[in-house]
């Protein structure tokens, strides 16, 4: 008889990614700075026009998880694609969208990137190559076997990120998907944002297993989980997914564990966590972190990094006064919108 | 208190007090959902259940609405009587396998040798700026589907009745609420009572017209019905409460009645239920009262937009109700 | 060959001769499922094609219908013209959400942006003996969601022609091809050429009563008429062969010229195609010259079962379709 | 950085299950072989009554898989449950179902099992313990989730066997059901009767790993791959995962690798697999096996084992020749059946 038990092997050496420093250009370092603080500042005036009543409709903010999203886009080629989901404004942001046109969006206006029909939790950049966020969990991971396939098929060698949540692991959608793309060496990383919550359901209570990467192995592909709070720790891991991709060896699955400092949507009263583990994870706080390490290693002066960020935060400012102004979309004739002539 | 001794309440606190007061009674129910332990609910239908009921009956699970379905599913055919959330109808379409193909027809394709008593508690409806995704009203595939029963209250006190029928029945039961009524308030008995399915209720009698509404178009078909006897037109207003089984005598004894019918609902129009109502009032014995057309007031035929004013545009308001039944009654045949 | 210059080849081959003709000049456009490769699919529809055009283009996918569908849905967004073939439509249940949730609404929810041309191939209905879960005509739930066509054609050259305009279609359109029309056989041109979505076909003219079909009801419509030719009832058929767009003005003018219609569909009653089109017609000015209440012959109000003749008596057949013509000819209004 | 991998431990000693054949009685030993040979002369006599044209609709023949169903439900007591699929014959029989019956509903007869409704692919005994057959590939895994809740939730110690293919384990719903129920320690053994194929599609092309019980390590809970042509390889590994259930420790994947030597169904021309793959597999065939592993142990002589051979075919035999002549149901009322009262 032969009976054969799966058994896992965990390794976890101090790999650091600070080499990285070395390599990457001034440039590059500065500009996932400036991406995290924009994502930062574009969270913190969305809650401020939501508080004020500007907004009819829902978001869900990132704030203290764009190390993930900037450290992941970071590692891509300007032409490559991304595909995400709803708490996606950070990836928005990095993949270089314009961010008067996502304020706009944001507000329902006509200029918007999807003409107000889609919101917050729909925005798509379809020729910045950022196909589009969507809403219901899980839903863009088979999507982008499909966007993936046409890359492979049309022999492109662009490489697809594909974002997600922790929760999202959970939907069948995300297996069948997996499978898939691995079955067809597709270019494509899938990139787990674990913020260790699915609304009010912690990770560790609705899966039985302590690293979601871990499920990599169902599907014979690399799994890597890192400190999603260290930009160049999610840059690193993302960069041989891409690397694997973008050779024809097929898909990888990247957990970035990091953390949502506010409530998941604007009805979360928050009962789920304590307030203690909320200010400790502030403690961690990505931005701050890697502007220690890029003054630490004498990248940029403090004067530099704080230009970097006080121009981000104007940036912000200025897209949302121009994006307040624009006008309202029409309601008439949207029956002609829906299919495509 | 008023008057008949009734307190008002919320809508969804009529829901939470049918599933409590239910609960309370029999040990076989219980509720399995996402962040309904908690969180209470995306909503907040389930707030307080947590405290009382505990985590084995009030059942957080993970995002997973093929599962969820079918863990329903399959401890109704063990005869225990679960009621499943859906944070969004708009999810279903990840539970419709084991809602159609196992829960509505495991009793038939099993010689009637087993039934599927389950719940399906679905929040549907636009209003929220939520946008395509969570916003829509997918009553019409449930009622096509044989096996399964289909429930719309749009009163506190309907929502409570009818919930408590819900749960007792024996059949999949989707249990539709329509997220902008949460908040609506309602005369609500504080006893245990259930309204039977399959009995429509007329909100308010007229002569003129018809008007069939189910859900959020009530509440405005009653307002507009209030707008347009200022103008001496006397609307009836036919809540259907149960969507299947449909409570067809009610409905074509109004119309019979008014000579007019105007059917709404929030649902894009094309391949609604209110086709399927226009049919079955055309091939009944109303037909021969009507002195107009049937009319159809609908949804728009596009997803649902995220903007206020193009969302709002999308399905029937008090004000487009007024106009077509104003319309209506002037019509001739 | 036939008079003509055509053929006479079966619905399957004719929808495999659209496949390869428009595969061949179009190199976007490929084919997705399981066991369509060497199996030549369930129904044997790919047979040969994966000789001709290779894995890549004609390819196998694990049992794993969700992540198909977002397959396609993909692959359409990038502008390529994936076609997916579902083994039986009942499997769409597991699709819905990447169907209705994602291909149907990304163009519009991305403000008319993006594009997503892709087809569903889906062998439909019942009368193989396959039972509950493998019989259904779910055509009502996809009308009912904009963003989606449906095509339905019930003979081979209908087949091959609308397949070639849905493939070239830029929106996502659901194929339903049904099972027992693969082996049924028409006259059929050998070249390429396109039937254009959204025309019904006049397939019979008649002077007393308008028989609204499509798919396996309008060959079963058309033996009708002729049996009903014999006692002198002249029978128009009309197939409406695309579902959605509908061909309103087709169906208003034949109704408008008989003054009598009968819907015929397999699907269950309550809630499909029927009641939409019953509503169409009693809205429309063809009204004014029905002679005759509107009618509906459908499918019974029942999952589909097994055993043949339970099987049989859940459809309406020809005997049906004659019957319900019948006395439809002789109702007054 | 933390990285998993999954390792496979084989153990491929030779500790042959054998020593089961001291445990179990005399008794037990028959009765497996016994519900082996009844599957398989219940097969060969639905595919002859097929070819007759006795039958209209589909099937599917689990002939050479004996060993997987009737090992997996040897080790359940009786008051136990199983659900399964459409290719479920094997396990009806071995839950101890009324063949006439059976056979009755696979003629479509209205005494049948489901009053002829269900067929082939439907086939259930709720009152044996039997709660169905489903069609849809994959679909029965999530029906389980709620029959094991059912079962904790009434402290009842009873465990449920829920039966699948290969095939089924890239589905959506196998991932979301084995999470939940290993999230809530439900009492099932998930039990996959891996022959290999589903239909044409050899299962080592549409997965990229060796062992479909790795995927357990998803989930947080034991894998196990057997010999599935070994009854008494997969009982062992079956009273385990039963085992384990039943103390409340949650539920396994036991994966019995085997072959199905029919097509799929009728309408396979078997082109995805060579004619010595087949005939190797029918040398491995699982009934004489155990028929000679029982005789060499002298648990049974030569006589024995053929008379309970003969007795399984005269028992079908049997059941067919009363099916056959049972009446047809009616279409009557058919709607009165759709709802319960
Ligand atoms: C299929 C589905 N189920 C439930 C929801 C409601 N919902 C929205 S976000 C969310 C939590 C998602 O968690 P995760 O994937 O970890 O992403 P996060 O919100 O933490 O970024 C839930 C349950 C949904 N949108 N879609
Ligand atoms: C969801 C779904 N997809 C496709 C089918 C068609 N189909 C029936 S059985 C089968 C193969 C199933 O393979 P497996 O799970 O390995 O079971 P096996 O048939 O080998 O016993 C397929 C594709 C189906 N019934 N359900
Ligand atoms: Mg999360
Ligand atoms: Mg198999």
């Amino acid at each position: 008889m032969t009976i054969s038990k799966v058994v896992l092997e965990t390794d976890t050496s101090p790999v650091t990614s600070t080499g990285l420093l070395d390599e990457l250009p001034k440039e590059k370092l500065a500009w996932m700075l400036q991406k995290m603080c924009e994502t930062r500042y574009f969270e913190e005036k969305a809650e401020e026009l939501y508080i004020r009543g500007q907004v009819h409709g829902t978001m869900h903010l990132s704030i203290g998880m764009e190390a993930a999203s900037t450290g992941a886009i970071a590692a891509l080629r300007p032409d490559d694609l991304i595909i995400h989901h709803h708490r996606g404004h950070g990836h928005t942001i990095a993949k270089g969208a314009d961010i008067t046109l996502m304020i706009a969006e944001f507000l329902g206006k006509e200029p918007g990137y999807c003409r107000g029909r889609g919101g917050s939790m729909h925005i798509a950049d379809i020729p910045g190559g950022n196909l589009g966020a969507t809403g219901v969990v899980g839903s863009g991971i088979p999507t982008s076997v499909g966007i993936a396939l046409a890359l492979q098929m049309r022999k492109s060698d662009k490489v697809l990120l594909s974002f997600f949540g922790d929760g999202a692991t959970n939907l069948g959608e995300f297996h069948e998907s997996l499978n898939m793309a691995s079955v067809w060496k597709l270019p494509v990383v899938f990139l787990c944002d674990n913020n260790q919550y699915g609304m009010s359901a912690a990770i560790k209570k609705v899966t039985n297993i302590d690293r979601l990467s871990t499920r990599a192995v169902s599907y014979g592909i690399p799994g890597e989980t890192t400190d999603g709070n260290d930009i160049l720790a999610v840059y690193q891991a993302t960069q041989t997914a891409i690397d694997r991709a973008r050779a024809g060896e097929g898909p990888s699955l990247v957990e970035n564990v990091t953390y949502r400092w506010r409530g998941h949507s604007k009805s979360d009263r928050n009962l789920y966590r304590t307030q203690e583990e909320i200010d400790d994870w502030k403690t961690r706080d990505p931005i701050v972190r890697f502007k220690q390490v890029l003054v630490e290693a004498n990248v940029m002066t403090d004067e530099e990094v704080e230009a970097v960020d006080q121009q981000a935060k104007a940036t912000i400012d200025q897209a949302a006064e121009e994006a307040v102004s624009f006008p309202e979309p029409s309601p008439e004739n949207m029956e002609d919108e829906v299919y495509a002539p | 208190m008023t008057q008949n001794g009734n307190r008002e309440i919320t809508y969804l606190e009529a829901v939470r007090e049918g599933l409590i007061l239910e609960m309370r009674q029999d040990p076989e129910v219980f509720l399995l959902g996402e962040d309904i332990g908690i969180y209470g609910g995306a909503f907040g239908v389930t707030r307080g259940m947590l405290e009382e009921f505990g985590p084995e009956r009030i059942r957080d699970t993970p995002i997973s609405e093929a599962a969820i379905a079918g863990a329903a599913t399959g401890a109704a055919l063990m005869g225990m009587r679960p009621i499943m959330e859906i944070m969004f109808m708009d999810f279903l379409t990840i539970s419709m396998n084991q809602l159609v193909n196992q829960a509505a027809k495991i009793r038939f394709m099993f010689g009637g040798k087993a039934s599927i008593p389950m719940v399906v508690r679905a929040p549907a409806g636009s209003g929220t700026g939520a946008a395509a995704q969570h916003s829509q009203s997918l009553e019409a595939w449930f009622i096509h589907t044989p096996g399964i029963k289909v429930v719309a209250p749009a009163t506190a006190a309907d929502a409570k009745g009818l919930l408590i029928s819900a749960i007792r029945d024996n059949n999949p039961v989707i249990f539709m609420e329509h997220k902008l009524l949460y908040r609506t308030k309602g005369d609500v008995a504080e006893e245990l009572y259930a309204i039977p399915l399959g009995k429509a209720d007329v909100k308010r009698e007229g002569s003129d017209l018809t008007i069939v509404a189910y859900s959020i178009m009530v509440p405005r078909a009653l307002e507009a019905a209030e707008q347009l006897a200022e103008e001496g037109i006397n609307i009836e207003v036919v809540d259907l409460r149960t969507l299947k089984p449909l409570d067809e005598k009610t409905i074509i004894r109004s119309v019979s009645k008014t000579g007019r019918v105007l059917i709404a609902h929030e649902a894009p129009r094309t391949g609604g239920f209110g086709g399927e109502l226009a049919a079955v009032i055309a091939g009944s014995e109303a037909f021969d009262y009507l002195d107009a057309p049937i009319r159809r007031l609908a949804g728009r035929d596009i997803p649902i937009p995220y903007n206020r004013t193009l969302e709002r545009s999308t399905v029937p308001q008090v004000e487009d109700i007024v106009a077509a039944a104003r319309t209506l009654a002037q019509e001739g045949r």
